[in-house]
């Protein structure tokens, strides 16, 4: 991936914070204050191992899913957490707000003004969380490759953890990405969440270029 | 009004306690796709040729045409490499793929893990080169039977009957109208695959768009860039750009050769004289041709056009060579040739008619006269059947009764004609007879599958009721008492001599008919008129097997010197000399390198 | 006019939205009670909805203008993506479009079998809403029961077409293939299921206590509202009117069916529902006749010219047909070269979830909304493409 | 439909009328017009249900259409109408009091083409688009494909195509 320039600013401002348009706590009065986060994500550090692969064997078997259908993709969720599929035999159910879920699936196509919700989503969302990008357009662009409102890649603006391609995909084949996705937690490889921490200022870059009325605060936990 | 039974009602609920659930045992082993699923691309390596088609019919870009062999005639090399993170799994690309070669597999389910990478390469793959798990999967998505996107049958060509044809010269192919030429243009898919096999490199989809979108000064031009002698070419080429059309492997060729034929047939003067507007600085070079067929004629308009003067030769009295004198009238009318001999001259080439190299004009004349010369002579010496009795004066080769009709010399031929070989010249000096009211039987020594001569013209000569007789080797020629002349062959059979090698005709033993004929026509094949290296000029040309050495630019040992067309090349037809008259034209002007502005 | 927005005394609203006293709340996008990516921005007084505001364009591709530079042949897979639960009417308006304007006429056999794939299409769409509309007034089980009812139609359609959501069979022309061996028995097994779930949703659904309480009376459609909000489809024929396009003007072969439009009295959500349940055994029923009476044999598909520059002569034309959500319609300007000048696509969900939503959300308790918006069985990828 | 057209051609001066079918016609109006004609349109002649409004961009005449589609459920006929506007400063009439979706729809075309409807409310509020610091996106002049590109990173393409291909590895002198 390539790194974007990191601009200049003022020694005195956290480096991540870009630009005027970003909310942060002192431009608020003082009775709102407590209304926003105003620190940056930080790495999860890892616990001793025994108990860390404890923890992982933990979480792959508790995915909760956040009932956000940004895209297309979302029609063949709805099968997936229903009769005939029924994954909640894995452990995994639809949870509709962010606070409550660990699994953020990616439908397919995000234009602009889902991006944003998807980003202010994901943020709010409590670690551990796992991204899964399910549709060929939110690998390369799928059949909005020229379109003038949708991103291209996912990957540029929120980690990706596992991909799932079709258009759509079967629910099998989502389930197959969920079970990699399981495969993964419990290895331990799962690091999104820490990826968007390290490189958080290349992801904050990526989403304001596109996002160009940036309106809230750069991390919105 | 809340009634009791509304509230029991939901009870009912219960009863589903008792019955199978829905849920599939899809954890452990998922359900394949149906027999028609549209999953992963696969594409039968060998058979796929290349052509692009399903990278320009794919909306989503998601197609890109990758070297994966070496290319070759008819096969680009390339393969489709498929990205599926574009890919919408329409199955446009199978639905048009010109061979059948790319299909789908029922399989659907590919994931990756994707932190700190780039997943855009990982999925992308060349189906039949980067194996699979689902290469050799037996179910998924085919076209189906009798869906075709393409138009494989080609637009009949209007012939005259073979009854009307019989009686006259007249060109008996009529032409396409301006819609069926719209039409038969309209099936190309403009892959380009026919390019390089042609040997003049012509390029075709570009002149066939231009027949599409009704641009006929466009492909006038187009036609004029790599071909002085469209009109001829439209008519009898040998079109083997027809062989590799990516349309031929299911279905039919575009009539290439047809709509070159209609794209100069509606050109109007006008058109053509447009071509010759482009201003010529005149250069201070001299260049002679000698001999002004098809392999001249190219030499001698690309020459002029580049600003040389040039000057041709000619033996007989017309040019065109053995286009005038090998072909006959209902192929190639003389107008035509006419028209594409004017454009030409219309440059400024200068034409010395009847000047036989070695009988009129010395050569070491011509070579001290000029900067360079171009010798494209052809073959005109007529092989000999080489059989007792072959020195009979009514045994005469196809090659002379075709020039004697071009010049209006007046032949008897007798009523029972035999013609002896399988080529081209063969099938025109039958059918040529056949218009003189001559009954002909024409021997070959092979099959009919083995036959040079084109199909359409053996088809064209049975029509003509025209007799053959195959595996027919002639071994005498004897003449009877009423003057007629007795032809003995004898049957031959097909022997494999080696393995990779076509077979060889060979003689049974014993075997032995006999044929009454009035005049036997022997066209088994011409070679080459050396009278023109008599000089101290032409002594540094080396002869091997009695061709001139020399490389593919035409340039000989002497370079001053070049050569092209029947003479030179191993296919010895018009459009390879055409071909080899550009080239040398190109060589010669590299050569002298004359100063140019700018 | 003057139920659009809160009402109007004196000059000034009746609510002060101004005041504070209200509370704004955001439903959606990422919320279980909305149909799809859109969002309703809510002004509450209590419980009751004062004002509403539907906020869509979370699902814009630009589809209009991505097909002026699509050649027609490569529109064809792109606009099924504009309907994700029923992308058939899509397929069918674009290609009738086109054939309208090439003057075209399809084989029989292909009229048939697009008139199945639409109808099997609104079999599981309204399968699907029917397991919306329930789970949005809190019945799971019948939620759960229709999506795997509709997932035995989309095996249906994958056996025949080749893929579960996005069939891409009606091409320019005709259709892809036949109908697989054995298929019509498979038919009949899922047709006969889901005709014995309808008995079952009647008891869960319609006749319980609770979703008749929540249900009648709520998001009355009234008449004179019909032409004024431009509603069409089942939101009319619950209000009592028989519009419905498969009758009143007739494609493809339903002209050769029996049936009769389904409308209900009542006008609010659960004479909607009611439309809707019965629809499916209309579908059903269609289903059935098409299978009976349908030619097994003759061409697919009339071949086009090729289709790699095909031009289309120009002109401009206005097709439409009968989804689950009413009048859907594609509108095709040709300039008569290789790409359309413009087409644009009448989703129903157009005026649905907009204008007439933002109206007849007003008054609504909030826990209504979701039921609300269901029942007008809004798709937003349809509203702003 | 004809006699009907050609009662109201007079009256409201309307141009290029054309048949499509029996119950399909287009007719041009001009914009002074046109709130009258739609407003008779649908009062006393049926045609109550306004189908669509969309724009198509004529660019090389410099000139909108702007198309009205109406519906009579009635005698079950459609009737469009055409009205242009140049593509600068383009301002038609407002039709929201006519239809409640007309609102909708003349937000969606101010905001896709950067047509103004005085008088239409809600229509400076961004409906689909947010952030959009473009050109109106439904533009002719406005390549959505170069934007894109510009945009978004996108995958290199490997592609050859097979003409030139063969022209390089078969016989590049040539």
């Amino acid at each position: 991936m390539s790194d974007i320039e990191q601009k200049d600013k003022p020694a005195t401002q956290p480096e991540w914070v870009k630009d005027e348009r970003t909310l942060t706590n002192s431009a608020l009065p003082s009775e709102e204050q407590d209304w926003f986060c105003d620190a940056r994500p930080r790495r999860v550090e890892k616990h001793w191992q025994v108990l860390e692969n404890f923890m992982n064997w933990a979480r792959a078997h508790s995915l909760w899913i956040l009932a956000f259908g940004t895209g297309c993709g979302a029609i063949e969720m709805r099968p997936l957490v229903t009769a005939r599929y029924d994954i909640s035999r894995l452990g995994m159910q639809m949870r509709p707000t962010p606070r409550q879920a660990s699994v953020f699936v990616i439908g397919g196509y995000v234009s602009l003004k889902t991006l944003k919700r998807i980003v202010r989503s994901y943020e709010q969302m409590q670690g551990p969380k796992f991204v899964v990008a399910v549709c060929s357009c939110a690998i390369n662009g799928g059949m909005y490759w020229d379109s003038y409102n949708t991103i291209k890649r996912i990957d540029e603006y929120i980690p990706v953890d596992v991909y799932v391609t079709g258009c759509m995909p079967r629910p099998e084949a989502v389930l197959a990405g969920f079970n990699l996705l399981k495969k993964l937690i419990r290895e331990g490889k799962a690091e999104g969440q820490n990826l968007y921490a390290d490189k958080f200022d290349w992801y904050k870059a990526n989403q304001k270029q596109v996002i160009k009325d940036w309106n809230m605060p750069d991390y919105n936990w | 009004m809340m009634r009791l039974q509304d509230i029991l009602s939901p009870f009912y609920v219960w009863k589903r306690a008792f019955e199978k659930p829905f849920s599939i045992a899809v954890l452990s082993a998922p359900r394949p796709g149906s027999p028609t699923y549209r999953g992963f691309h696969q594409n039968d390596i060998d058979k796929c040729i290349g052509c692009g088609t399903c990278a320009e019919i794919c909306q989503n870009v998601s197609i890109d045409m990758v070297p994966v062999k070496e290319a070759q005639d008819g096969d680009s090399g390339l393969r489709p490499r498929i990205d599926y993170g574009r890919c919408c799994w329409c199955a446009l690309c199978v639905d048009i793929c010109p061979t059948g070669s790319l299909t789908m597999s029922n399989a659907y389910t590919w994931v990756e893990e994707g932190l700190d990478r780039d997943v855009r390469e990982t999925y992308c793959y060349t189906p039949g080169a980067d194996p699979q798990p689902w290469d050799d999967e037996a179910l998924g998505y085919r076209k189906p039977e009798g869906y075709e996107l393409l138009h494989l049958e080609r637009v009949p060509m209007p012939h005259l009957a073979p009854g009307e044809r019989l009686n006259s010269f007249v060109e008996m192919v009529k032409g396409y109208s301006h819609e069926l030429a719209v039409q038969e243009a309209d099936r190309c898919i403009q892959c380009g695959i026919c390019t390089a096999t042609c040997p003049a490199h012509m390029n075709i989809p570009a002149y066939i768009k231009a027949i599409r979108e009704d641009k006929i000064a466009e492909g006038l031009k187009i036609l004029y860039e790599t071909n002085p002698l469209p009109g001829v070419c439209g008519r009898i080429c040998t079109r083997r750009c027809e062989d590799v059309c990516a349309l031929s492997h299911r279905g039919e060729a575009i009539s290439i050769r047809w709509l070159k034929r209609y794209l100069t047939d509606c050109a109007s003067a006008e058109d053509y004289k447009a071509l010759l507007e482009s201003e010529i600085k005149p250069l201070d070079r001299k260049i002679a041709i000698i001999g002004a067929g098809p392999g001249g004629l190219s030499a001698a308009y690309y020459l002029a056009g580049m600003g040389y003067a040039v000057e041709i030769f000619e033996q007989n009295a017309a040019a065109g060579g053995m286009l005038r004198y090998g072909i006959p009238e209902y192929r190639l009318p003389y107008t035509k040739l006419d028209q594409d001999v004017a454009q030409i001259a219309a440059l400024g080439v200068k034409f010395n008619y009847n000047a036989c190299i070695g009988r009129d004009l010395s050569f070491d004349d011509l070579y001290n006269r000029f900067d360079a010369v171009f010798v494209s002579v052809g073959m005109f010496e007529p092989y000999r059947i080489g059989i007792p009795g072959d020195d009979n004066a009514k045994v005469i080769s196809g090659l002379q009764l075709l020039s004697d009709v071009t010049n209006g010399v007046p032949v008897d031929l007798g009523r029972r004609v035999v013609v002896v070989g399988g080529g081209n010249v063969a099938m025109d000096a039958a059918r040529t007879a056949k218009r003189l009211g001559c009954e002909v039987t024409v021997l070959y020594r092979r099959r009919e599958v083995d036959m040079p001569a084109d199909v359409e013209e053996i088809e064209e000569a049975r029509e003509e009721s025209v007799n053959f007789i195959f595996q027919a080797i002639p071994l005498e020629i004897k003449t009877a008492d009423d003057g007629s002349l007795s032809f003995d062959w004898g049957k031959a059979e097909m022997v494999q001599q080696k393995p990779g090698e076509r077979p060889q005709p060979i003689l049974i033993e014993g075997s032995r008919e006999n044929i009454a004929a009035d005049t036997i026509i022997a066209a088994i094949g011409q070679g080459v008129n050396y009278l023109w290296m008599d000089g101290e000029a032409s002594a540094k040309i080396e002869l091997k097997k009695f061709r001139v050495q020399a490389d593919r630019w035409g340039r000989t040992a002497d370079t001053k010197i070049f050569i092209g067309g029947d003479m030179f090349n191993p296919t010895a037809d018009a459009i390879t000399a055409i071909a080899d008259g550009h080239r040398s034209a190109r060589a010669i002007d590299k050569m002298l390198n004359p100063p140019r502005e700018n | 006019m003057e139920n659009l927005y809160p009402p109007i005394v004196d000059g000034k609203s009746v609510y002060d939205l101004d005041s504070q006293k209200y509370l704004k709340m955001w439903q959606g996008p990422q919320h279980p009670g909305v149909t799809g990516n859109m969002s309703l921005e809510l002004d509450i007084s209590g419980d009751q909805v004062v004002k509403c505001k539907a906020h869509v364009g979370y699902l814009h591709r630009g589809f209009e203008k991505l097909m002026e530079r699509r050649r027609y042949i490569n529109c064809f897979p792109i606009v099924c993506r504009i309907c994700v639960p029923e992308p058939d009417t899509n397929e069918y308006l674009f290609a009738a479009a086109m054939e309208d304007l090439l003057g075209l006429d399809i084989p029989e056999r292909a009229k048939w079998l697009r008139t199945l794939n639409l109808e099997l299409s609104r079999l599981a769409s309204f399968v699907m809403w029917l397991g919306g509309q329930s789970g949005a007034f809190g019945m799971g089980t019948v939620a759960q029961w229709c999506l795997a009812h509709r997932d035995y139609v989309l095996d249906l359609f994958e056996e025949w077409t080749g893929a579960r959501i996005y069939h891409m069979y009606m091409t320019p022309g005709g259709v892809r293939g036949g109908l697989p061996e054995g298929w019509d028995a498979h038919a009949e097994k899922v047709l006969d299921g889901i005709y014995k779930l309808l008995d079952e949703i009647r008891h869960v659904m319609f006749n319980n206590a609770i979703f008749k309480q929540r249900a009648k009376g709520l998001g009355v459609i009234t008449p004179d509202m019909f032409d004024r909000f431009g509603i069409v489809g089942p939101n009319v024929r619950g209000s009592g009117s028989t519009r419905d396009i498969r009758k009143d003007t007739p494609y493809l072969i339903y002209d050769q069916l029996d049936f009769e439009a389904v409308t209900e009295q009542g006008g609010d959500v659960y004479a909607r529902a009611k439309v809707r349940w019965r629809e499916v055994y209309q579908s059903i029923d269609l289903i059935r006749q098409i299978l009976k009476n349908m030619p097994r044999k003759g061409p697919l598909h009339i071949t086009l010219p090729n289709v790699l520059h095909l031009k289309v002569p120009a002109g401009e034309t206005y097709v439409r047909a009968e989804s689950t959500r009413g009048e859907y319609g594609y509108y095709m300007v040709s300039d008569g070269s290789e790409y359309p000048r413009k087409v644009t696509v009448r989703g129903p969900s157009y005026t649905h979830a907009m204008a007439l939503l933002e109206h007849l959300a007003v008054g609504v308790n909030t826990a209504d909304v979701a039921g609300l918006m269901v029942s007008l069985h809004t798709y937003p990828p349809e509203i702003e493409r | 439909m004809q006699e009907l057209l050609d009662n109201l051609k007079e009256l409201y001066a309307l141009n290029g009328i054309t048949l499509r079918n029996p119950s399909l016609a287009w007719a041009e109006v001009t914009p002074e017009r046109l709130v009258g004609l739609l407003t008779q349109l649908r009062d006393a002649h049926g045609f109550t249900h306004l189908v669509l409004m969309t724009c198509v961009d004529w660019l090389e005449d410099g000139r909108f259409q702007v198309t009205y589609l109406l519906h009579n459920y009635t005698t079950r006929q459609d009737l469009g109408l055409h009205v242009y506007v140049g593509r600068t400063a383009s301002e038609l009439p407002s039709i929201h009091t006519l239809w409640e979706q007309g609102r909708v729809y003349q937000q969606e075309l101010h905001e896709m083409f950067g047509i103004y409807f005085p008088g239409s409310p809600g229509l400076g509020e961004p409906m689909i688009l947010e952030s959009w610091d473009g050109p109106p996106p439904m533009r002719r002049d406005f390549d959505t494909r170069v934007y894109s590109e510009e945009t978004y990173s996108h995958r290199q393409r490997t592609h050859h195509e097979p003409e030139q291909h063969m022209k390089d590895r078969l016989y590049p002198e040539d």
